[in-house]
């Protein structure tokens, strides 16, 4: 099962000192956290509170914090984010939530004309220490209104950082560097994690939010990935690794600012990659990295890096379409064979 | 107005397919026939039958994505959207929008928008097509009270009453938006009150009361028809179940719940319509039976219904192209 | 309110500031020292000298593209104002922002927002934190009436009234957005009463009269800091110039705007200061001396201002990173 | 003069059957030939009429349609995108106009979520016949909230034409083959380019909007390009030209879908290639020309594909330090020197 492959690679063998969790109640665990440490911090969004949060990450937070700190909002996207903006401004620590991507468009003219610039605009008087937080991409059969992964979009503006938890550890140490951070930082927080579970160290805390990792080492090639897709990928490795094909898994952990020289590095070691992203194809983050191993390590490559994206559809509804509109372990196995095959 | 029975039997199995409709929709749910998020409308079912009995088939209609029973009563066949809640290709969207995005072309219901407020400025355009077109149609246009507090709502309801646009706008208010209560959600918790700040007629109707719906529906689709301009209707209805398949409910009190169960649309109209003659045991057997009939088809239609191609998957991305 | 003489005066001078700083700005723009866009404020200096007067410093101001005299009244030098539309690194904005993002972070005055709407709701963010910190203070946001049919101006208004927050919303209605009349862009054109449908304190005032608008100023600041909540005020004023420096103002007639100058806020004030004697012609010489010094030593010290190095492009897109 | 350049490039030599234009005359006359041939065509948005349109594109069409087709809206960017898209589903042919691309991003949940979704999501039975006209780009020192280029973001989105008239012919076709499709078209005018001005054939009409263009031949190198950067990439050919640099300019023209094989035709011969985007780097649309290069013609190339974008900032006031945020011809020299140099 990915998701269990994911935590694996990530928690290593049970251990003493560890604890059984989820990806959900480690994000619950870093917002308490938060809440504790800092009392600028508060939560922000719909259903946040009363709710127990749409996907019950926040549960049980209004009860210890209450209705200030864990604060329900209207159906009012650009409202409660601008609100955030502004009280980030005011010297506040937001955490805001949205639900999901989609929903975050209606929020963008904030987020990018607002957020992302006033620092830049001011000539660096104002930055704006916000937390963004949303659930992003399919597998749960929501269709295309629920479903897409838009994170590449937001990768692309200057202004914020921009990161995406793959792992237990990332999803309970994230948020913290972040709230640390004095710029706007958005956390993607994949549907499909949220009831991934695994071994995580009980004194789990907050975690860098500036570097690429390697999930899994290996030799043949790198597969480049983050999020949702890092399970598939480590499944994917694994199942290359028993026709002796060595694959390394490269997590981003941060879409923005990228970590250039990871993927180059790993890239210079196995001359090979694939990008596996969500994301649609055309204009993907997985057409940055490429775009990136082209300019840092062309002389390097053996055969030309393969991306394994979403399919350019809204994503539907029914499991089979669905299923075969995103990143699979077959396909992504598939790409990486072709790319180990291709050239010299 | 003076009820006849047939009119009244005719609503009231409306209401009927509706509600045995969803509840064979949460067993399906169970078994896994039906995925992702269903939103029941179970309780809140005399505003949509209420308010299609004043739309002709030419009208226009937008909703939400709690929208079986509007689809329903619209005239889309059961089998279509049983086949779509299955994700089959026999449904009316292919198997690819699922409960929350129902369309037929055919009926003029423009779906199924799971964005909150975002099927607003898509009704007011169809009904300014209409107007440029020098047409007499009407579009009705449904939402929950919590899409008020979106931009998109106040964008769109002020350029249908700048621009006399002929939309019927249908607030469901069952005072919940998933957990959030009216009062968390509007500093002016009179809906209709806040409609009128446009310049728009506006007034609040017991969306429990269906004959009470289909009246203040046909007064305002007549007035706007007649080129009065855009009605805004706020029906004061009840959700009985969770806001979707998953929720605690620790927003409201079983009590809550259970009190509006009072008011129930369905047995209140059975009651009246047995105290008028319309109705007896026999006749509310052989409904249920028929409607029992309509829905057992339509599961085994979806049930026999096919997967859409994977090779399909790209088809429809764009229009005019192949495959 | 009984005015005092100094206190008329500071607030005729006040205005005169501005409307002498925008007249030298139209100058040179005409000499290419300042490009871009250049939205003047000349006609309605009467609204942002009166709605200071009522702040302190530690409350905070948000308004628009359109915000020159807002900037100069609330204490931004001048000089810092003239080298910042003149692109120079010594600019309140480093040059970066230009006539329409003016930013002073030291007197809290928070921009300089070129999405129309886009400022109302950093504003209640604003007001958010103060009123989670207990801190006393009131955030003053403007805007121009054609922001209200912006979807953003709706939910920063329902979230100010929901939670109570101490802001003071300034809405210029100037009677146009570029060449839109209100009556063009608003279905209800009582602006104050739209206000009120959100359950805040809402009523209009002449904004060409300096002395109503500090007198609503300081009554709704007052209320605002007493826990009042939110306060609306919509102050009816008129914009002389084009909407920015290429207009050729079809929109309107010659006729309507010279009626509007017929009550230009500096000469009916100026009027009224010499009839309770607080103003007469060696006054008013000294006091266009003093206007006409600043703004030429604002000018020379843009003009020696420098060109921020371009190494330094990158700097402060992120906080916290060397260059 | 790069305007004159770009013109010349496509209008060839001032000829009989010519006329004299500019890019904003052409916009005009494709805006009022489409109103007088199809009834179902109308112009809405922001002071389109009695004010002339912000940038006097739609300057005298109020007088001459009337203010039901040249509708001026209240400033309700996702109401009236909106009401396009509805209104297009009711049987008419709108053409939206938003301002600045900016802007747009108010409506984007409108564009995405449903003009570029219904069709797919409702099984085939919803085409969205809408065009939607919108100003992008810097070099008029508009600041950060007026000047950025984000038709990238929106050539990542399926279902959705994307369209960059880049000449006087393109600003004078491109219109009405939208009008014709039955998708929503996107339609990105630099307004850089608005008074650039050359020869237009006196008949001009119509044009395709599916291939990208070969606006000057070459063979060292290509570079490739759209909307306000070709008139830069065909002076920066002449530039090299005079080192003996012979450079092949594509004008990409559509962003969505991209001519992908004109692309590679280009850099067969080539074997070297430059992209130029005035979009922000990172997650460009030249990452994705990139991206595609890398894997239709990694074999061909005897260096890597070089990009030259905005800098990652928002675009300043300043006008030095706009110059130095987008590409400037010196700089797309510098970077064909740099490929040509590279590598075999
Ligand atoms: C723009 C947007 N934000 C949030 C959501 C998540 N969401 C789905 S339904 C819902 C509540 C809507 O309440 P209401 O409008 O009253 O309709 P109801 O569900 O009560 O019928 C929310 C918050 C969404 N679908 N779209
Ligand atoms: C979201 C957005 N849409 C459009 C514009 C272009 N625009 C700039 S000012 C303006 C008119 C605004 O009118 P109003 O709000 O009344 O302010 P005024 O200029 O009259 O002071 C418009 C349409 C913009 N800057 N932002
Ligand atoms: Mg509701
Ligand atoms: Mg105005």
């Amino acid at each position: 099962m990915t998701a269990t492959a994911a935590s694996a690679a990530t928690a290593g063998p049970a251990a003493a000192g560890t604890v059984r969790t989820t990806y959900r109640d480690a994000m619950r665990a870093a917002l308490r956290e938060a809440l504790q440490r800092d009392e600028r911090v508060f939560l922000m969004g719909e259903d946040v509170g009363r709710y127990g949060g749409c996907f019950a990450v926040s549960k049980g937070l209004l009860d210890e914090f209450g209705p200030e700190r864990v604060r329900d909002t209207p159906l009012s996207e650009a409202g409660f984010v601008g609100a955030g903006i502004g009280a980030a401004l005011g010297g506040m620590r937001p955490i805001v939530e949205i639900m999901t991507v989609n929903f975050s468009l209606l929020a963008l003219d904030q987020i990018l004309n607002n957020a992302a610039t006033l620092l830049h605009m001011s000539g660096g008087q104002l930055n704006v220490p916000l937390v963004i937080r949303m659930t992003t991409g399919a597998g749960r059969q929501l269709a295309a209104q629920h479903s897409h992964s838009l994170e590449g979009m937001y990768a692309h503006i200057p202004g914020i950082k921009v990161v995406a938890p793959a792992t237990l550890e990332d999803a309970r140490g994230m948020l913290w560097t972040a709230l640390e951070d004095p710029n706007p930082v958005l956390i993607f927080e994949h549907g499909g994690l949220y009831n991934m579970e695994g071994e995580l160290a009980a004194d789990a805390g907050p975690v860098d939010i500036s570097r690429a990792v390697v999930r899994r080492p290996g030799e043949r090639l790198t597969l480049v990935t983050y999020g949702g897709s890092l399970g598939k990928c480590i499944a994917a490795a694994d199942e290359l690794a028993r026709e002796d094909i060595s694959a390394e898994v490269v997590d981003l952990r941060v879409l923005r600012p990228l970590d250039t020289s990871a993927i180059l590095a790993s890239v210079a070691r196995t001359h090979r990659a694939v990008v596996v992203d969500e994301g649609w194809r055309s204009g993907s983050l997985a057409a940055e990295v490429s775009a990136r191993i082209m300019e840092g390590a062309f002389w390097d490559l053996d055969a030309p890096v393969g991306r394994v994206c979403a399919a350019e559809v809204p994503i539907p509804y029914a499991r089979h379409l669905e299923e075969a509109a995103v990143p699979q372990v077959a396909g992504i196995v598939a790409a990486a064979r072709e790319v180990v095959d291709a050239g010299g | 107005m003076t009820l006849d029975a047939e009119h009244g039997l005719h609503l009231y199995r409306e209401m009927l397919r509706i509600r045995r409709f969803e509840e064979r929709c949460v067993e399906l749910y169970s078994a896994g026939d039906i995925r992702g998020f269903l939103h029941l409308y179970i309780g809140e079912e005399a505003v949509a039958t209420g308010v299609m009995e004043a739309l002709t088939p030419d009208d226009a209609v937008v909703a939400t994505y709690r929208e079986h029973g509007h689809a329903l009563v619209r005239g889309v066949e059961a089998e279509a959207l049983m086949a779509e809640m299955f994700g089959k290709v026999e449904g009316c969207s292919r198997g690819r929008g699922g409960s929350m995005h129902l369309f037929d072309a055919d009926r003029r219901f423009y779906g199924g928008n799971a964005i909150v407020g975002g099927g607003l400025p898509i009704a007011i355009g169809l009904a300014l097509a209409d107007k440029m077109q020098r047409r007499r149609r009407v579009t009705a246009c449904f939402f929950g009270e919590g899409a008020m507090a979106e931009g998109e709502f106040h964008e769109a309801m002020n350029l249908a009453a700048l621009w006399d646009l002929p939309v019927l706008f249908c607030c469901e208010n069952n005072l919940y938006a998933m957990g959030t209560a009216l009062a968390r959600s509007e500093s002016e918790v009179d809906l209709a009150l806040k409609a009128a700040s446009y310049e728009m007629p506006a007034w609040p109707v017991d969306g429990m009361d269906v004959v009470a719906v289909e009246e203040a529906a046909r007064r305002a689709v007549a007035a706007i028809r007649g080129g009065g301009g855009p009605h805004f209707l706020e029906f004061r209805t009840y959700r009985y179940r969770a806001h979707s398949m998953y929720d605690p409910e620790l927003y409201r009190s079983k009590a809550e719940v259970e009190e509006w169960k009072q008011r129930d649309p369905l047995d209140a109209f059975a009651a009246h319509l047995r105290t008028i003659g319309a109705l007896d045991d026999d006749v509310e057997a052989q409904l249920e039976a028929e409607v029992a009939g309509e829905i057992d088809a339509a599961v085994a239609f979806a049930e026999a219904g096919t997967d859409e191609p994977v090779d399909d998957l790209t088809r429809f991305v764009l229009a005019g192209e192949a495959p």
